[in-house]
């Protein structure tokens, strides 16, 4: 950690925070969030900041609310012993009050580390170790259990800050102690001096996976905190007032960088209740920018589309016919530079007859999710929904959070890519002709894009969007790809993919199946299984779906398709030979009706069954479920 | 499987009840204790007398002989509500929610118990019927909350997938804060996932409210991870109780459940 | 004997007499309550309406026994359309919900008989011996005997419609179990229409003697709501119970009358059979002759 | 389009307990009390009014008090006349004999005296189901009749057994004219509905619908099925006893026990199944459709000039109605409510289709 500065009243530099005369320019990045939250609070104490459904009511607090919240949370902790230079977890979900946790963190001078809600609990003693961290703020009564599985691998965790505990009442011999046992404490109170921190000085470090899938600790500056935030608000188009919807696991990149861009832009944040009741919770937000897995945002969208498809014939009509007067509009003004007056005047008239009650209905007004890319949606649902007001920016999809942040388009390629200079990172070429890229700390593009292909951000020409292909992975290594077309590797993956996609369905205990990355470079086959033939070829022809799926005969069978099928692909791979690394079901038969299976037809982690991988298949040991039960069986 | 079983005082005691249906014995001679803060489980064939056992102790039935006694009810649960006056929960082998009624509505069913206004009150809607309601509804959301129930907060609960009625009822049960609950087949006709999912619920609550639990379970694999002693009855008696390891180990045991395997 | 017995037993043997009608009605509430599992409270209005048809077409100056098989015809009609309007479209609905399907049909079946034939009383003669004769120092109306008779015939009729037939056979199959009859490919419509033309066929006879005793008017459907408490008493799924209860009630209204309604105001008839019904019920909940369906928990 | 689910975020429980939740509906009933209060009585007829009006706010009343004890509790009731006649006779009794005391409290024991008969009959409902419990109350309907057409001392031994209602005034005013029945029998609707619509979203009314539901469950939830039952059948006759004297009082002015036959309750049966078995709102939709009917029937001839006899005409609604009873039970069990609701459902989805 830095060594330790005194602290200095803020007062002074207040005035600097907010530049509100530079158009698009507003507080600067190198800010810390606390502080930029501070200036809100003075410039709008009024207003609503969060929003957030807990125990089926919806709360609201406005920004002096928050500010104070933060200042009461500081002193709490200080009374508990964060002291600068202490590090803090984070894990929870869906709660503004972690944010809060995060700044006031920051404010103490501290170091906040955002851990993955759904982390178990020798990945939590992972991050540990990297860490060390004193104190863990719990979001729910799950990650207390997490932490008080992990305890005896993390000798140094003193505290654990329960937010929500549920019914729970064990305090687990005075590990684990609620927010308001610690208000409690006198003194709680007392109000403790800001710490001001370097721009440079570290902000948060997120917990999050490398391509490896290997959990690694990534510490940003308030700097490139605060560029990426103001990056992504562009990115989103998001404005002052904005009401934005986050419902992700904190510890997702994108979510704290939601966070601190709402913050920088002064938007509301509203979070819904949980994942379940997301959809319900949108139509009621009524939100302007949604950020969410691509799956979730796809579901959405393809779920809008299905009820007007089933709506009255008539509305379905207006529907097409003013999508397609506003891609002609569009067209037009991208030929001439403006929208065709006719297009407008008609535009407007069925925004109001139209969209206006749509936007009521979905709570859509002008829906963006910055996570969505045009490549992943259905073409024409794309086309539709940026129709409709919703535009979809590009960006590169992660099999695991179906989301990475740093895609900026990148509209012209460099001449000269070599004098690339990046925010804190330094290249250069080595005599191999390879270049190395070092920096003094890990930026967000770098790390968030092992392994893949990011465009990397130069400041040639102040903002100017120029910029190189490189693949850059987390030991900073940076290697050209200028020779490399990425539209015919992609072209060749999936005609390898839809090959396998043929052979398996071509088989008759298979009705369709999708393929989705396993982030180690193999794809996961995920599978809708023909029941009736599964119930022929099982022991016990009477078993329902759910036992069906279990059974050792199925499974085997199933394993054997796709081995089958990964030979051939080696075979005959004309380029790329894709493998099949393991598969899974879906935890319901999918009927028709529930639409045919694209290649990111609308799937979600949580309806499939546990993986199987196909590696364990070729040792004939079956289902280790089964393998631990009891001898003894029940008629 | 876990074998810390506690040293709690007995709740409740079954002691030599039999139960005879015209000419059928459902139960001869069955002698239980369970003790405070553990999760009991009964197993045995279909038609053993499980769920008779269940139904005697909650007085669905009476015992033909022998006696039930729920330690520190003010009276011998002889009837239904009285059982249930006394702390005594109860969830149903094939559901017996309130198929009309949404989901919090079911719960604060639940509740009813503690709802003290009376119908002057109620009829006018103001005041203590009020607070009262709010306050009640604030306990169920807890419970919502726990059993992850936001989703179908308000839908009727007769058309909800199999596996959420199921956690509905045994909502409703927790709702009522007992001090027993007992579970018919808690987890029938669910996938692993739920079955997981509907163990953790009891653990915690077994843990976290140090509530007690009496389940009949079919999936021997769950029984033997969840519970701390275990009886086996077998034709309407009991041919063995212990531990999960000293169960599964019992030879009768094994021999009932072959005898009847298909 | 003494005179008051005597007495007694005059009231008492009318009172089984007039029973012996109730007997009737409830019969075909007994079937279609066996067969479709639908408590018909528009059985009075059948019968109403089947005496009201039957007049009808007479009255138009046709022969009686021709008319009699229109009317049959006109009740196996009515019995195709409730199958096809109600029957097949009610199938597991609460039982409550069927009853009131009843009422509704019950109303339909007064308006369409007084629409077609007019609400005014006909007086109907199908030849039944009138005046009385003595047994011992009693007098007995030979109308209610022969209309007794007529009873025994009818069960007896049913009896061996029922036992020797094969629709019979396999009216009681599904009777015993809708399930296991359709599973043995019994057609369960064809069987409530069948059945529901016996009833109706029953409502006929019934119209008949009572339009005979009465003659033909509105006010016979309430007379009919009388065999309700007769076949709750019996046991809804029972012939021998429909008519050992409308014994009972038929005795029991009588004798109540006449002993004590007579204080309290007379014309008692008209509760006093729910009143006996209701007795029975609390001490019997099935009836008589019901069996207990037994709750599974 | 006109209904809208954006931005609408519960803050507070009691946010539940609103009668009717969305704005947009506060206003349409604002309208429709305001038309009832100012508009209609005005432009209303002297005849709309006392044969249409009056009528159908007291048979709400009744519809309520059956659809409470039908509707919630699950208890079949044919006697619902039968509790309206003891609300009647009680009242009248007491108007005639004890002239002091003021015609609300009068009204008030014609109610508590039916809910105290309704307690007595509704004690077999402890033993039978369904249609035998519906037998029972049959039972209630004939005695009663037979009790009041007999027993000449519950209208002080009149000659006749139709008897003229005492004349009667409210806070001073006296309530002759229709306009004056009219507006009385309103407040009393409202204050009724106010307390009905509080016992079905109290736990009382939860109480209810669980025994409805399932009795066993509600036994294990502590309920006392015979207080339940026995509770749900005291309010429900109460309601019918108000609407009974009133019946008397406001609309006849007279009082006879042919008003309250048979036929009384069967009517109001129909006006809650049509209307919508289990709601507030259905008591009130089922009764207008129920006294409206008739009257266009009775319109027919007069517009098409079609020489139908009132006889015919008798015969036409019967069948009508019966026609509607089975239609209602087995396409739209739950009455016209519910096609209401599914209207709004759909505005509220607009443009989209109702999801689920």
């Amino acid at each position: 950690m830095k060594p330790i500065r005194q602290p200095v009243s803020i007062a002074a530099e207040l005035p600097a925070l907010h530049r509100r005369d530079i158009p698009g320019v507003g507080i600067s990045a190198g800010v810390p969030l606390w502080q930029v939250l501070r200036a809100n609070a003075m410039e709008w104490s009024g207003s609503t900041a969060y929003r957030a459904k807990l125990r089926g009511l919806w709360k609201s607090w406005t920004w002096a609310e928050v500010e104070r919240e933060v200042v009461s949370i500081q002193g709490m902790l200080a009374q508990a012993g964060v002291r600068s230079g202490t590090m803090v977890a984070i894990a929870g979900e869906t709660d503004p009050r972690l944010y809060w946790y995060a700044l006031a963190i920051q404010r103490a001078g501290a170091l906040p580390i955002l851990v993955s809600s759904r982390i178990d609990s020798s990945e939590f003693a992972g991050v540990y170790a990297k860490a060390e961290f004193a104190f863990f703020v719990a979001g729910s009564e799950a990650q207390v259990d997490v932490a008080v599985n992990a305890r005896s691998r993390c000798p140094e965790l003193r505290l654990v800050i329960a937010l929500d505990r549920g019914l729970e009442v064990d305090d687990y011999g005075g590990l684990v102690v609620t927010e308001q046992d610690l208000r409690g404490v006198d003194g709680a109170r007392t109000r403790v001096e800001p710490w001001i921190a370097l721009q440079t000085d570290p902000a948060v470090a997120i917990s999050t996976y490398d391509e490896a899938g290997e959990n690694i600790l990534v510490v940003c500056s308030h700097a490139s905190v605060g560029k990426a935030a103001k990056e992504f608000a562009s990115l989103a188009s998001m404005k002052a007032n904005d009401e934005l919807v986050s419902f992700l696991p904190i510890s997702w990149f994108g979510d704290f960088l939601q966070f601190s861009a709402a913050l920088f832009e002064r938007a509301l944040l509203s979070s819904v209740e949980n994942s379940a009741t997301a959809v319900g919770d949108l139509q009621v937000l009524a939100p302007d920018v949604m950020l969410a897995p691509v799956s979730f945002y796809r579901k959405m969208l393809s779920r809008i589309e299905v009820n007007i498809h089933h709506s009255s014939r008539i509305i379905l009509w207006i529907y097409i016919w003013s999508n397609s007067l506003a891609a002609r509009a569009s067209a037009h003004s991208a030929k001439f530079g403006r929208a065709g007056f006719v297009h407008v005047i008609t535009a407007q008239l069925l925004d109001i007859i139209f969209r206006a009650p749509l936007r009521n209905v979905i709570g859509f007004s002008k829906l963006r999710s910055a996570f969505c890319a045009e490549g992943i949606l259905p073409p024409d649902l794309a086309a539709r929904f940026k129709s409709l007001g919703i535009d979809i920016s590009p960006i590169d999809l992660d099999p695991r959070y179906g989301g990475v942040l740093g895609s900026v388009a990148c509209p012209t390629p460099q001449s000269d890519p070599v004098d690339v200079v990046i925010e804190g990172v330094e290249l250069i070429r080595n005599s191999a002709g390879q270049a190395l890229c070092r920096s003094d700390f890990p930026a967000i593009g770098i790390v968030e894009s092992g392994g893949m292909i990011v465009p990397l951000k130069t400041n040639a020409g102040g903002w100017g969007r120029a910029s190189i292909f490189g693949k850059i992975d987390k030991t900073g290594t940076l290697e050209f790809l200028e020779d490399i077309d990425l539209e015919e590797l992609e072209d060749q993956t999936a005609a390898s993919l839809r090959a396998h996609a043929t052979r398996l369905n071509s088989e008759l205990l298979i009705r369709n199946s999708i393929f989705r990355p396993d982030g180690k470079g193999d794809w996961v086959a995920v599978i809708n299984p023909d029941v009736d033939a599964l119930r022929a070829i099982s022991p016990n022809s009477g078993s329902r779906y759910h036992e069906l799926i279990e059974q050792e005969e199925v499974i085997a069978a199933l394993a054997g398709i796709i081995r089958k099928s990964n030979l051939a692909s080696q075979k005959d791979a004309a380029g790329i030979s894709t493998q099949i690394s393991s598969f899974a079901w879906f935890a319901k038969p999918l009927s028709a009706e529930e639409g045919t299976l694209t290649r990111h037809g609308g799937l979600q982690h949580k309806q499939i069954q546990s993986l199987v991988p196909t590696s364990v298949m070729e040792t004939g040991s079956v289902n280790v479920r089964m393998a631990q039960m009891p001898r003894l069986r029940v008629a | 499987m876990r074998n810390i079983s506690p040293t709690g005082a007995d709740t409740i005691i079954v002691d030599d009840v039999s139960l005879r249906f015209g000419g059928v014995m459902a139960l001869t001679g069955v002698s239980v204790k369970v003790r405070e803060g553990e999760i009991f489980a009964i197993i045995g064939p279909n038609g053993a007398g499980k769920t008779s056992l269940l139904n005697c102790i909650n007085g669905f039935y009476r015992p033909t002989s022998g006696s039930v006694a729920l330690v520190g009810a003010d009276k011998p649960s002889i009837s239904v509500s009285s059982a249930a006056r006394s702390g005594l929960a109860r969830t149903f082998q094939n559901l017996a929610l309130f198929r009309g009624l949404s989901t919090v509505e079911n719960l604060l069913l639940g509740r009813n118990l503690k709802m003290k206004t009376n119908l002057l009150q109620v009829a006018m809607f103001v005041g203590a019927a009020r607070r009262e309601e709010i306050e009640h509804r604030a306990a169920v959301e807890e419970i919502v909350h726990f059993l992850q129930l936001q989703a179908v907060r308000d839908e009727p609960v007769g058309q909800l997938p199999y596996g959420i009625q199921k956690r509905i009822e045994f909502g409703r049960a927790l709702a009522s804060e007992p001090r027993v609950i007992l579970l018919d087949e808690p987890m029938a006709g669910m996938n692993q996932h739920e079955k997981a999912e509907m163990s953790g619920f009891i653990r915690s609550v077994n843990d976290k409210m140090k509530v007690t639990f009496v389940l009949i379970e079919h999936d021997i694999g769950v029984v033997m991870g969840l519970s701390d002693r275990i009886a086996v009855l077998d034709h309407g008696e009991k041919i063995a109780e212990g531990t999960p390891s000293e169960v599964s180990a019992n030879p009768s045991v094994i021999s009932a459940y072959l005898g009847v395997e298909h | 004997m003494s005179l008051d017995l005597q007495f007694f037993f005059e009231v008492l043997i009318s009172g089984l007499l007039t029973g012996v009608l109730y007997s009737l009605v409830a019969i075909g509430f007994v079937l279609i309550y066996k067969a479709s599992g639908v408590f018909n409270f528009a059985q009075g209005a059948m019968v109403l309406f089947a005496a009201m048809t039957l007049v009808g077409i007479s009255d138009l100056g046709v022969n009686i026994a021709v008319s009699a098989l229109l009317t049959i015809v006109v009740m196996v009609v009515l019995a195709y359309c409730v199958e096809f309007f109600i029957l097949r479209r009610i199938v597991n609905q609460s039982q409550i919900s069927l009853f009131m399907v009843t009422i509704g049909l019950s109303y339909i079946l007064l308006g369409l008989g007084q629409l077609v034939w007019g609400a005014e009383v006909h007086s109907l003669d199908v030849g039944l011996p009138v005046g009385q004769f003595v047994v011992g120092d009693m007098f007995i109306n030979q109308f209610d005997l022969s209309v007794a008779a007529i009873c025994g015939l009818i069960v007896l009729a049913l009896a061996y419609f029922f036992q020797r037939t094969r629709v019979g056979l396999s009216l009681r199959a599904v009777a015993d179990d809708h399930q296991a009859a359709i599973s043995i490919g019994v057609s369960i419509r064809n069987v409530w229409i069948i059945v529901w033309s016996v009833a109706g066929v029953v409502c006929l006879v019934t119209g008949t003697v009572w339009g005979a005793k009465l003659g033909v008017q509105p006010a016979l459907n309430l007379v009919a709501l009388k065999a309700m408490p007769v076949i709750v008493l019996g046991g809804l799924t029972s012939i021998p119970g429909a008519i050992v209860g409308g014994l009972i009630i038929g005795a029991s209204e009588k004798l109540f009358e006449v002993y004590f309604g007579s204080i309290i105001g007379g014309a008692t008839e008209s509760w006093v059979p729910y009143v006996v019904a209701i007795a029975f019920l609390l001490v019997r909940p099935a009836g008589l002759f019901g069996t207990q369906e037994l709750r599974r928990i | 389009m006109f209904y809208r689910a954006a931005r609408r975020l519960p803050t507070s429980y009691s946010s539940q307990f609103l009668i009717i939740k969305r704005p947009e509906d506060r206003i349409l009933a604002a309208l429709a009390v305001g038309v009832a209060i100012f508009l209609l009585p005005h432009i209303a007829s002297t005849y709309a009014l006392s044969t249409l009006l009056v009528p159908f706010l007291i048979f709400s009343i009744s519809a309520i008090g059956l659809n409470l004890l039908m509707g919630y509790a699950g208890q079949a009731s044919l006697g619902s006349g039968a509790f309206m006649a003891v609300g009647a006779y009680a009242s009248y009794k007491l108007a005639t004999n004890v002239p002091h005391i003021p015609i609300v409290l009068d009204f008030f024991i014609g109610g508590v005296a039916a809910a105290a008969v309704g307690i007595v009959f509704g004690l077999p409902s402890l033993r039978m189901r369904a249609f035998y419990l519906a037998i029972a109350t049959l039972a209630v309907q004939f005695f009663i009749e037979w009790l009041f057409s007999k027993v000449s001392w519950f209208w002080n031994d009149h000659a006749s057994g139709v008897v003229s209602t005492p004349a009667f005034s409210f806070l001073g005013v006296p309530i002759d004219t229709p306009i004056k029945g009219y507006y009385f029998s309103l407040a009393v609707v409202a204050l009724m509905t106010l307390l009905a619509v509080n016992l079905t979203r109290s736990h009382i009314g939860r109480q209810w619908m669980a025994v409805r539901d399932n009795e066993t469950a509600a036994q294990l939830m502590g309920i006392s099925i015979t207080k339940a039952k026995l509770s749900a059948f005291a309010i429900s006759s109460f309601y019918c006893g108000v609407a009974g004297s009133l019946w008397a009082f406001v609309f006849l002015k007279s009082l006879g026990i042919t008003s309250y036959s048979i036929d009384t309750s069967f009517k109001i049966m129909f006006m809650i199944i049509i209307g919508g078995i289990g709601t507030i709102m259905g008591s009130f939709i089922g009764a207008a459709f129920v006294l409206i009917v008739p009257i266009l029937l009775n319109m027919i001839p007069a517009t098409m000039s079609l020489p139908l006899s009132t006889g015919v005409l008798a015969c036409l609604e019967q069948i009508i109605f019966g026609v509607f009873i089975v239609y209602f039970v087995i396409v739209e069990p739950q009455g016209i409510v519910r096609s209401v609701r599914n209207l709004h459902q759909k505005l509220v989805a607009w443009p989209l289709t109702v999801n689920r």
